[in-house]
C-alpha cells in the first residue's frame, strides 16, 4: 500500500501512509489509539474507500469497492469491533455469505460440520449450534477468528485479536498463524500488548497520528524503541507501585456468593461460594483464565446480576444490593468490561457521560442540573486524569479508546465510591494510555479507595496488586501476595480444579 | 370569480365523492369558484379548512359536516364573520346563523329501512344488523332510526345478531360469514348501514348458496342500485344526495346574488327506500350500466 | 434463528422450557381455541373454521411479506394502501378501463384475471421497490418512507378510480377469492402454498439466511460481503408482491376492489407477525410463527363475533388479548433465555 | 492519541455544515413556507398564520410527550384513542354526567371546566401509567403494549358514551379551546407554554439527563445506577398527560367529544416529532425539532387547502415531504456526522 490518505468530516486519520507486508510474514502493526490502524487495514480489506493512494498486492494493482473484492484477492479480515450477529448460530455467523450448499439452497449439515472442525482447530469447545448472543466476550472473538480461518486467504488482517483473549487462547492463535506462515500466508498483526510483537512477529511498522513513523524487523529493535515511536517519548511499559498504601481495615467483604446453574438458564456461569475481602487504600487483582467467573462476581457484587446466595458486606455491615443503584448507594462502583456496550452513551456529551452517575453533586435546587457546577466537574477530571479533548460538549464517542476509558474512570470518581471495581480497564488502549489508567488506579488506591481489578493481562495484575485472587471455573483457588509472586506460580492456580488454601 | 367553499366529510367515500362532484358542478353552473375541503373524517381536519376557507375570504360555505357538535364552533365563527352557510345532510341546530339546511336525515333512513322490512316480513322476521363505523354520526344516527321502529315489535322483528362491520366491505363480507355460522337459522334480513357493507354481506351469501334472504343497504350507490335491478340487493336507501347538494349551492347562491333568504330555513327531503319496483326513482340511475 | 431450540432438545432429556419458548404462540392459539369451544360450541364446525382460514388468508399474505421486512428490522406500514391501489388497477384491467364500473356478471369485457393478477403484483413490486429505494439510498428510516407511502399510495388509490369502487368479475377472476378445491377455499390454499414457498427461502435458501444476517447485524453483514443494500431493498419488493397477490385475491373474493380497502390492515398484519414471536429489532422469527399469530388474530376476531360480543368490549378484549400473547411469548422465551 | 478532529469544532471559522445539520428541519420550514407564500399570498396573512398556529395545537401538545417517549427508543400508538377516551370522561364530568349530552349552552349542569380537566389529565395518567407498566414489567415491546392499548382505549371510549358524542359546554369551558389572549389563541399559549417547560426538563433537569441515557444506552444507563424502568414508565404517564390535556383542549375547541376523536392521531404525531429530527432509535432529539417537525405538518395541511389542491393529489404531495423533509435532515446530518 502507498500514498494511503483518508479523511473523516474533520479528521484526517490517514495522510500518505506507505506499509508494505512480505511474503510468509507475522507483521506487527502498531500504533496508540486512534493513530489510523484500523483505518488503514478497513481500505485495505476493501470496508472502506481511501481518498488517494494505491494497494498493490502480488505485483498487481487492486482497486477494492467492497469487502468481497478483497476476498476475492484472498484479503481476509478480523475487525476490531465484533461482526457477528448475535441471534445466529456460530455455524452461521461463520459462513455468512458463503454458506455450503447448492446455488440456492443452504446445507446446514455440512455447514455445521465444517464449523465444528474449526473450533476444534482453535480451541472453541462450543456447539455450532449454539447461538452467538450465549457467548462470552472470548468465545466470540474465537468465532471470529473461526471465520477467517474458514475462507481461502493469502493475507490475514488481525485488527486487535487478543484484546479479550487471555493467555492460554493467545497460545492456541499463536500456533496458528505460525501454521499459517508456513503454509506460506501472512498476518497482520494490530495488538496493544506490546510483548505479543517480541513473541511471534517477524516485522513491524508504526504509526502515529495518522503518518507513518518506522518500520524494520522486530529482531533489530526494542520494546523502549517501539514505544518511543509510537509515543514520540520516553514511556515505561507498566506503572510499578512504590509500596502498597492498604490499610487493615476492610472496605468490601462477598462472602459465599453462589449462583447455581438453572434448567433455564444453562450457559450462565456458576458461582460457588466466592469470597474474598479488599481493604481500604488496597488494590486487589483477581485473576483467571476466559470463563473463571470474575465478571460474573464483579456483576453479582454490584447488582447487575442477581445471585441465589451469598451476602456482601461493606465497611463490616452486611448490606442488601438489588441493582446497580443500590450498590452505588453503599459506596460501590464498576466499571464494566465492555465500554461501549455498558459503559458509554456514544451519542452524547462527554460532560453528560461524566456526570451521569453523580447528578446529586451538581444540581442546584433538588433537580435542576447545573451547568457551571458540571462544566467545573469536567474540568477537575481532565486536569486529575489528563483527558485528552477539546471541550466538555464534544460526543464521547469521538474520544480515543484510553481517553473514552478515562471518562468512565470519572464518572466513577465523581461519586467519590469507597470500592471500585475496574473489569479490563485497559482493554484496547494503548501503552501510553495504560501506564495513565495504571497511574491513576494508584492514585485512587493511595486516597483510601479499596480497588479490585479483574485483568486477564498477568503483567499488569502483577504490577498493580498488593494481593491477588485467582478463579476458576466460578470457584475461588487461591490467594497470593501480589509483589514476589511469579507468573508460573499464578497460572498454576488459575487452572487449579480444586480450592487450595493460598 | 368569487370563492365557495365546498366541504364534505371524507372524499375516500363514494357517497361523499358524488356529493361533492355535485356541489362542484353546481357551483360552477352558477358562476362561482369552488374551494374544495376533504374533512378525512375528522372533525378537527374539516375544521382548519373551513378556517382556512375564511382566512382565505370565500364568499360562501356549504358544508356536509363531519359531526354536528363538534362542527359548531367552526361554522359558528364563519357567521360571525358575516359568512353565510348552507349545511347539507347534517343539520347543526346548535348554531344560529345558518343560513339553510338541506337535508335527508340519516335517523329517517334508518327508519325507511325498518318500515321496508316490516311491509316485507308482516308477520316477522329474524334480522342481522350490519352497523357502521363505531362512533361515527351516520353510523349511530341509521342504527337509531332502525332500533326507533323496530324496538317497538320487539316480539316479532327480532334482531338476532348485530355487530359492527366498520362501514367495509371486506368486514361485512366477513362478518356476515361469522353470523351465517353463529345461527342456528339462516336470518330473514341482512340490514346493513351502507351500500358497501351490504355488498360484502351479499358476496357472504352467495358463497353460502343460501337464496332469499333480503339485503338492504344504505346510499343508493350505482353498484348497488345495479344489484338492487339484478337481484343481489333486495333494496337500498337513496336520500338525494346530488339533489340536496345542487338544493344547497342553489340556496346559498341566491342570497349571495341579490340576498334571497329561502323559504323555509330547514328542507328535509324524505329518504326513499329503492327496490326494483320504483329504481327509476333514484338519482344515480344513469351511472349504471 | 431458533436452530438452538433444537439442538438442545435433542440431547438431554426433554426440554420442556425450550419446548414452550419455541410453540408459545402456538399453545397460546391452542388455549385461546379452546375457550371459545367451550363458550360457543359451533366455533369449532368445520364451516366455522374454513371460514377463519379464508378470512385469514389476505392478512396472511400480507403478514407473510412483513416477516422478512421485520426480520431486517425494518416496518411497512404501506400496505394497506398499497393493496387498496393494486387492486384498483387490477379492477380496472379485469374491466377493460375505468368506464364500465359497474357492469355485473360475465358480460363484462376486459383482459382476464391473468393481466389482472399480473397487473396488481406489478404495482405491488413498483410500490415496494421505490419504498426500498428510498430507505437505502435516501437513508431514511422505513417507518417514515413506508408511513410517506402509506399516503402516496391511498392518494394515487382515490386518484386514480376518482373514489369509486370498481367491481363485477367474471367467474374465472372471482374464482381467485370465492372457489374452493375440495372443501378448501383457494385463498387458503394460495395462502399455506406462499407460506410454505416462504418458510423454505428463510430457512433454507442463501438469501433467507442473508435477511436474518442483515436484521440481526447490517454492519457485520456489510463487512461478510453481504449487499445489505440490495437485501433490503428486495425486501421491501417482496413485502410488495404479496400486498399486490393479496390486492387481486382480496378484489376476487369481494368482486370489487375500492379506494379505502386495506386500511387499517398494516397494524392487524404487524401485530400478526409480532404475536407469532418475530422481534421487532430484527433477526429473530420464523413463517410458522407468523402463520400461527395471523391465525390467532383470525380466530379471536371471529369467535367474538361468532359470540355476538359487544363490538366495544371486543375491541377492549382484542387489545389485552395481543398484549397477553405477546407477554406469554416473552415470558416463555426469557425462561430459557441463554440455553 | 489523535486529537484531531476535536479542534474542528471548538475553534475555526464559522461552521456552515454543522448549522444546517443543527436547523435542518427549520431550514426545510422556512423553505415551504416561502414556496407557499409565493403561490399564495394570504397564507402568510396573520390570520391564517395564527389558523396554522392553533391548528397544530393539539397535535403538538401530543408531539411534546411523543418525543420523550421516542427519545427512549419507545413509541406510543395509543394516544389517539386514549384522547378520545380521556376527552368524553372530561366531558360527561363537565356535564355532570350522561343524561343531558347534548344539553346546549351555559345552562348545563355540570362539575366546571377544574374537575373536568382533572379527569382528562387523570384519565391520560392512568391509561400512560398501565402502558408504562405492561412495558416495564411484562417486557412487551412498546409497539406491541400501545397497540393493544389503541384497541382497548378506542374500546373503553365508545363503551364509556355508549358510541356517540357529548357535547355543549360552558364558556368557561370552550375558552381553553375557543379563547384568545390578545390576538393569541388560547391553545396556542398552552401548546407553547407546554413546549417551553419540557424543553427545560428535557434539557436542564436530571430526569432529562436520564431520559437520553435510557434512550442512548439502557445497560449504561442501568449500570450508572439509574432506574431504568422507572424511567420508562415516566416517559408513558409524561405522554398520558399530554393525551389527557390535549384531550381537553379538543374538547374544548370543538365544543363537544366523540369516540373517534383523534383517529391516525398517532402516525401524524409520530411524523411531527421524527420530522423534527428526533431517531426512532432514541437518544437523539429537542423539544425545538418537534415544535418545528409539527408546525412544518400544520403548515403542509393548510397551504395545500388554500391552493385548492384535490385533496387525493394532498396526500401524495404530503406523503412526499415527509419523506424528502426527513431524507433532507438526515442527510445535512451525515454531512458533518463526526465534526
Ligand atoms: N467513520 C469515521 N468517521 C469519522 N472519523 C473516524 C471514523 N473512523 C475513524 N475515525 C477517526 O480516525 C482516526 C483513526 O481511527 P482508527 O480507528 O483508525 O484508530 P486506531 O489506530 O485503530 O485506534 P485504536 O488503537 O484505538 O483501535 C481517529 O481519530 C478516529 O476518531
Ligand atoms: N448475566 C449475564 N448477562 C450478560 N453477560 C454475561 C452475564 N454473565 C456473564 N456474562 C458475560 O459472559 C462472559 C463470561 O463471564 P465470566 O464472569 O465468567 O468471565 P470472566 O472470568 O470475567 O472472563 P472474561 O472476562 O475473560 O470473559 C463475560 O464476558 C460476561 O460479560
Ligand atoms: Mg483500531
Ligand atoms: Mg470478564
Amino acid at each position: 500500500m502507498s500514498g494511503i490518505s483518508k479523511s473523516f468530516p474533520g479528521v484526517k486519520a490517514l495522510e500518505n501512509v506507505d506499509f508494505a507486508v512480505g511474503a510468509a510474514e507475522i507483521h506487527a502493526f502498531l500504533g496508540e489509539n486512534g493513530a489510523g490502524k484500523s483505518t488503514l487495514l478497513k481500505i485495505l480489506s476493501g470496508a472502506q474507500p481511501p481518498d488517494t493512494g494505491t494497494i498493490e498486492f502480488n505485483g498487481q494493482q487492486l482497486v477494492l469497492a467492497s469487502p468481497q473484492d478483497a476476498q476475492r484477492h484472498g484479503i481476509v479480515t478480523i475487525y476490531q469491533e465484533f461482526t457477528l450477529a448475535p441471534d445466529m448460530t456460530v455455524a452461521e455467523n461463520v459462513f455468512v455469505g458463503r454458506e455450503p450448499g447448492s446455488r440456492f439452497f443452504v446445507n446446514h449439515a455440512r455447514m455445521e460440520n465444517e464449523t465444528r472442525n474449526l473450533c476444534k482447530r482453535i480451541g472453541l469447545d462450543r456447539d455450532p449450534a449454539t447461538r452467538v448472543r450465549d457467548l462470552s466476550v472470548a468465545e466470540q472473538q474465537m468465532v471470529e477468528i473461526a471465520r477467517a480461518l474458514s475462507m481461502k486467504s493469502r493475507l490475514i488482517v488481525m485488527d486487535e485479536p487478543t484484546s479479550a483473549l487471555s493467555r492460554s487462547e493467545v497460545e492456541k492463535l499463536y500456533l496458528i498463524v505460525r501454521a499459517l506462515k508456513a503454509e506460506g500466508i501472512s498476518t497482520i498483526f494490530v495488538t496493544h500488548r506490546l510483548e505479543e510483537v517480541f513473541e511471534i512477529c517477524d516485522r513491524y511498522t508504526v504509526l502515529r497520528d495518522g503518518r507513518h513513523v518506522g518500520a524494520g524487523r522486530v529482531a533489530d529493535t526494542s520494546l523502549e524503541g517501539i514505544i518511543r515511536m509510537m509515543v514520540g517519548r520516553d514511556v515505561g511499559l507498566l506503572a510499578h507501585r512504590q509500596g502498597s498504601t492498604a490499610t487493615g481495615e476492610v472496605a468490601l467483604e462477598a462472602r459465599s456468593l453462589s449462583r447455581r446453574r438453572k434448567a433455564t438458564d444453562a450457559s450462565a456461569i456458576e458461582l460457588h461460594d466466592v469470597s474474598f475481602t479488599v481493604h481500604k487504600g488496597e488494590i486487589l487483582g483477581i485473576a483467571g483464565l476466559v470463563g473463571a467467573g470474575r465478571t460474573e462476581s464483579a456483576r453479582a457484587i454490584f447488582g447487575a446480576d442477581l445471585i441465589d446466595s451469598g451476602e456482601v458486606l461493606v465497611g463490616g455491615k452486611p448490606v442488601s444490593i438489588k441493582s446497580p443503584a443500590d450498590a452505588i448507594r453503599n459506596g460501590i462502583g464498576l466499571v464494566p468490561e465492555d465500554r461501549k456496550q455498558q459503559a458509554l452513551f456514544l451519542g452524547l456529551a462527554i460532560r453528560t457521560n461524566l456526570s451521569m452517575a453523580a447528578h446529586d453533586r451538581i444540581s442546584s435546587w433538588g433537580s435542576f442540573i447545573s451547568t457551571s457546577k458540571e462544566k467545573a466537574l469536567v474540568e477537575d477530571f481532565r486536569k486529575a486524569l489528563n483527558i485528552r479533548m477539546a471541550s466538555g460538549d464534544q460526543l464521547v464517542g469521538n474520544l480515543s479508546g484510553g481517553n473514552q476509558q478515562k471518562v468512565v474512570l470519572a464518572r466513577w470518581l465523581a461519586l467519590r465510591p469507597s470500592v471500585l471495581i475496574v473489569d479490563e480497564p485497559t482493554r484496547g488502549i494503548d501503552v501510553g494510555a495504560k501506564v495513565e489508567v495504571h497511574n491513576l488506579l494508584i492514585e485512587m488506591a493511595k486516597s483510601g479507595i479499596a480497588i479490585i481489578v479483574i485483568s486477564s493481562e498477568l503483567p499488569e495484575i502483577m504490577a498493580l496488586s498488593d494481593r491477588i485472587v485467582t478463579m476458576r471455573e466460578g470457584r475461588v483457588t487461591g490467594e497470593v501476595p501480589g509483589p514476589g509472586t511469579s507468573q508460573e506460580q499464578l497460572m498454576t492456580l488459575m487452572t487449579l480444579s480444586t480450592p487450595k488454601a493460598a | 370569480a368569487d370563492k365557495i367553499l365546498a366541504s364534505v366529510p371524507g372524499l375516500s367515500f363514494p357517497f361523499f365523492v358524488h356529493m361533492m362532484n355535485a356541489f362542484k358542478a353546481e357551483i360552477a353552473k352558477q358562476g362561482y369558484e369552488a374551494v374544495e375541503s376533504d374533512g378525512q373524517v375528522s372533525s378537527p381536519k374539516q375544521t382548519a379548512d373551513v378556517e382556512a376557507a375564511i382566512a382565505q375570504g370565500v364568499k360562501g360555505i356549504v358544508i356536509s359536516p363531519n359531526e354536528v357538535d363538534a362542527m359548531a364552533p367552526a361554522l359558528e365563527q364563519a357567521v360571525e364573520a358575516g359568512i353565510p352557510v348552507v349545511t347539507v345532510d347534517r343539520r347543526v341546530p346548535s348554531v344560529e346563523g345558518i343560513l339553510a339546511h338541506i337535508g335527508a336525515d340519516n335517523v329517517k333512513g334508518g327508519e325507511a329501512q325498518a318500515n321496508l322490512i316490516v311491509s316485507l316480513f308482516p308477520d316477522g322476521a329474524t334480522i342481522v344488523n350490519l352497523q357502521g363505523q363505531p362512533g361515527a354520526s351516520p353510523a349511530i344516527d341509521r342504527n337509531k332510526g332502525l332500533h326507533n321502529v323496530l324496538d317497538g315489535m320487539a316480539d316479532k322483528y327480532k334482531i338476532v345478531f348485530e355487530q359492527t362491520a366498520n362501514f367495509a366491505r371486506d368486514k361485512g363480507l366477513s362478518v356476515t360469514e361469522a353470523a351465517l355460522s353463529g345461527l342456528a337459522e339462516a336470518p330473514k334480513v341482512i340490514v346493513a348501514a351502507n351500500d358497501d357493507m351490504a355488498l360484502g354481506a351479499m358476496e357472504a351469501v352467495k358463497a353460502r348458496g343460501l337464496s332469499g334472504i333480503v339485503i338492504i343497504g344504505f346510499d343508493a350507490l350505482p353498484e348497488a342500485l345495479a344489484q338492487v335491478r339484478d337481484g343481489g340487493l333486495t333494496a337500498t336507501i337513496e336520500q338525494f344526495p346530488g339533489q340536496q347538494s345542487a338544493l344547497g349551492v342553489q340556496t346559498l347562491t341566491a342570497f349571495l346574488k341579490d340576498g334571497t333568504k329561502p323559504a323555509e330555513k330547514v328542507l328535509l327531503l324524505t329518504p326513499v327506500a329503492i327496490t326494483k319496483d320504483n329504481l327509476n326513482t333514484a338519482e344515480r340511475l344513469g351511472e349504471v350500466k | 434463528m431458533t436452530d438452538t431450540g433444537l439442538k438442545t432438545t435433542a440431547s438431554d432429556s426433554f426440554d420442556a422450557f425450550g419446548f414452550i419458548a419455541r410453540f408459545a404462540p402456538l399453545i397460546f392459539l391452542l388455549v385461546l381455541m379452546a375457550v371459545f369451544a367451550i363458550l360457543e360450541p359451533r366455533f369449532l364446525s368445520s364451516i366455522n373454521l374454513f371460514n377463519v382460514m379464508r378470512q385469514v388468508s389476505i392478512t396472511g399474505l400480507l403478514a407473510i411479506g412483513m416477516t422478512f421486512v421485520i426480520l431486517t428490522a425494518g416496518i411497512d406500514l404501506s400496505i394497506g394502501s398499497l393493496l387498496a391501489f393494486a387492486g384498483l388497477v387490477a379492477a380496472a384491467v379485469a374491466k377493460g378501463g375505468l368506464q364500465d364500473r359497474f357492469t355485473v356478471g360475465d358480460d363484462a369485457v376486459g383482459y382476464g384475471w391473468q393481466l389482472a393478477a399480473l397487473a396488481a403484483i406489478a404495482v405491488g413490486l413498483l410500490g415496494g421497490y421505490l419504498q426500498g429505494f428510498a430507505i437505502t439510498r435516501l437513508k431514511v428510516p422505513p417507518f417514515v418512507v413506508t408511513l410517506g407511502g402509506m399516503s402516496v399510495f391511498r392518494g394515487a388509490a382515490l386518484l386514480f378510480a376518482a373514489g369509486g369502487p370498481i367491481s363485477g368479475f367474471d367467474k374465472a377472476f372471482t374464482w381467485w377469492g370465492q372457489g374452493k378445491i375440495g372443501p378448501v377455499p383457494v385463498p387458503v390454499i394460495i395462502f399455506l402454498v406462499c407460506a410454505i414457498i416462504a418458510h423454505i427461502v428463510l430457512r433454507h435458501m442463501r438469501f433467507g439466511r442473508r435477511v436474518y444476517a442483515v436484521g440481526g447485524n447490517p454492519e457485520a453483514a456489510r463487512l461478510s460481503g453481504l449487499n445489505v443494500n440490495a437485501i433490503t431493498c428486495a425486501v421491501y419488493v417482496i413485502m410488495g408482491f404479496f400486498a399486490g397477490l393479496g390486492a387481486f385475491v382480496l378484489a376476487a373474493r369481494l368482486n370489487s376492489a375500492e379506494a379505502v380497502a386495506g386500511t387499517g390492515y398494516e397494524l392487524t398484519v404487524i401485530a400478526s407477525v409480532v404475536i407469532g414471536g418475530t422481534s421487532l429489532f430484527g433477526g429473530v422469527g420464523t413463517i410458522f410463527g407468523t402463520v400461527v399469530g395471523t391465525i390467532l388474530i383470525g380466530v379471536l376476531l371471529n369467535g367474538l363475533v361468532l359470540m355476538n360480543v359487544s363490538s366495544y368490549v371486543q375491541q377492549i378484549i382484542i387489545g389485552v388479548i395481543i398484549v397477553l400473547a405477546v407477554a406469554f411469548d416473552t415470558f416463555a422465551k426469557s425462561r430459557r433465555k441463554r440455553a
